[in-house]
């Protein structure tokens, strides 16, 4: 299973703070993106920043593995 | 003694941060902190409220990446970094950042980059409550 | 409320000093302060007390000015300076700087200037009771 | 009269903190240094800033006034 969570400004444009996807074999970041970037355009549109186990990350093909926690989020507006 | 770095719903005293601050080391000589807090303009609107939301396990981990990190680049003898997440009003306390050194050079060099760091790196959104309505501060990537 | 320019023997509360900044102007957005205290290192010695001594009527005037030229200089909406003259051990608070604007690098830079332009400008003067005795802090002309 | 004032380590050399001297017409400031260095100048060696009623003067030619206040000052350490 991979929890997707999100934050603030994409929160309220997906409606949810946390979406739990099934975890298949194989299986990219790039993959999630490409699934949920098409039913919320609106909140992919301000995501700047994508962290996978609280660790950002830059490469999109990166694999995930089971129990994996995704963040997809907005440019930082803290302090 | 509360943790160095923290993220909190209630305020904080910055008699007992710097309280703090100088248990850690006598040779403290320079301490330069900042405070952030809540103005009741920006941009031309009045803001009423400000609403702070985080990814908290992800924020803490990098304030305390962004502590240890300002020790060793500055040479500090301590620094604390504490950021409110609630809903605050004009005049509220936001966030503080302290970094106590020998001297004052590295203290304020130090607080500075902090607080420019803080804001670049750490999953931290605010939400802005005016007499309009209320909107995430966003900036399209 | 008490002045915000003060020469004073007793301590002082930060929390006491940001409340009555803080209070001078809801546009306050960012607060830097400087507090200078006593180490128990200077130059290889043990220092046990610092003592101080100032002409009072001219410093005060002086820290003033300084404040008032801050606040023109870097748009600061507040400014506090307190400098204590007393007899005061490590880690004793020394002297207070408090710069409040809208935005952070104004009350940064103000801060840096005031705390640079005191130490220049301001009749106080320094002496250290080390255990080999006690001696001015001096630097010949 | 002229008031004079020492601090700190001036005032540790002059083993006084004021003194007073009469005023006389025409007075000026380097009088006053020519007669007090000359009675301290262990204290007068370390003088690196001078004030006529708390401002700071930088010509010694100034003429003084009747109860015009002087500091004789050794370079602050203050903050």
């Amino acid at each position: 299973m991979i929890r997707v969570l999100f934050f603030g400004p994409v929160a309220e444009r997906v409606r949810t703070r946390e979406m739990q996807l099934d975890f298949e074999p194989g299986m990219t970041l790039h993959d999630v993106i490409s699934q949920l970037g098409a039913q919320h355009p609106a909140a992919f549109g301000i995501v700047s920043l994508i962290a996978v186990n609280q660790n950002q990350v830059h490469d999109k093909q990166v694999a995930l593995h089971d129990n994996d926690e995704i963040a997809f989020m907005a440019k930082f507006s803290g302090g | 003694m509360s943790e160095p770095v923290r993220i909190q719903e209630q305020d904080f005293s910055q008699d007992e941060e710097i309280a703090a601050l100088k248990a850690s080391s006598k040779r403290t000589g320079g301490i330069a902190t900042f405070l952030g807090c809540a103005r009741d303009f920006s941009e031309g609107r009045d803001v009423s409220e400000l609403s702070f939301e985080a990814y908290g396990s992800m924020a803490l981990a990098e304030m305390n990446r962004l502590r240890d990190e300002a020790i060793a680049k500055f040479g500090l003898l301590d620094a604390r970094i504490v950021h409110r997440v609630a809903t605050v009003r004009a005049g509220d306390n936001i966030v503080f950042i302290a970094a106590g050194a020998e001297h004052r050079a590295a203290a304020f060099d130090a607080c500075r980059w902090m607080i420019d760091e803080l804001k670049q790196r750490v999953p931290i959104w605010k939400k802005e409550v005016t007499s309009w309505g209320e909107a995430w501060v966003t900036q399209h990537p």
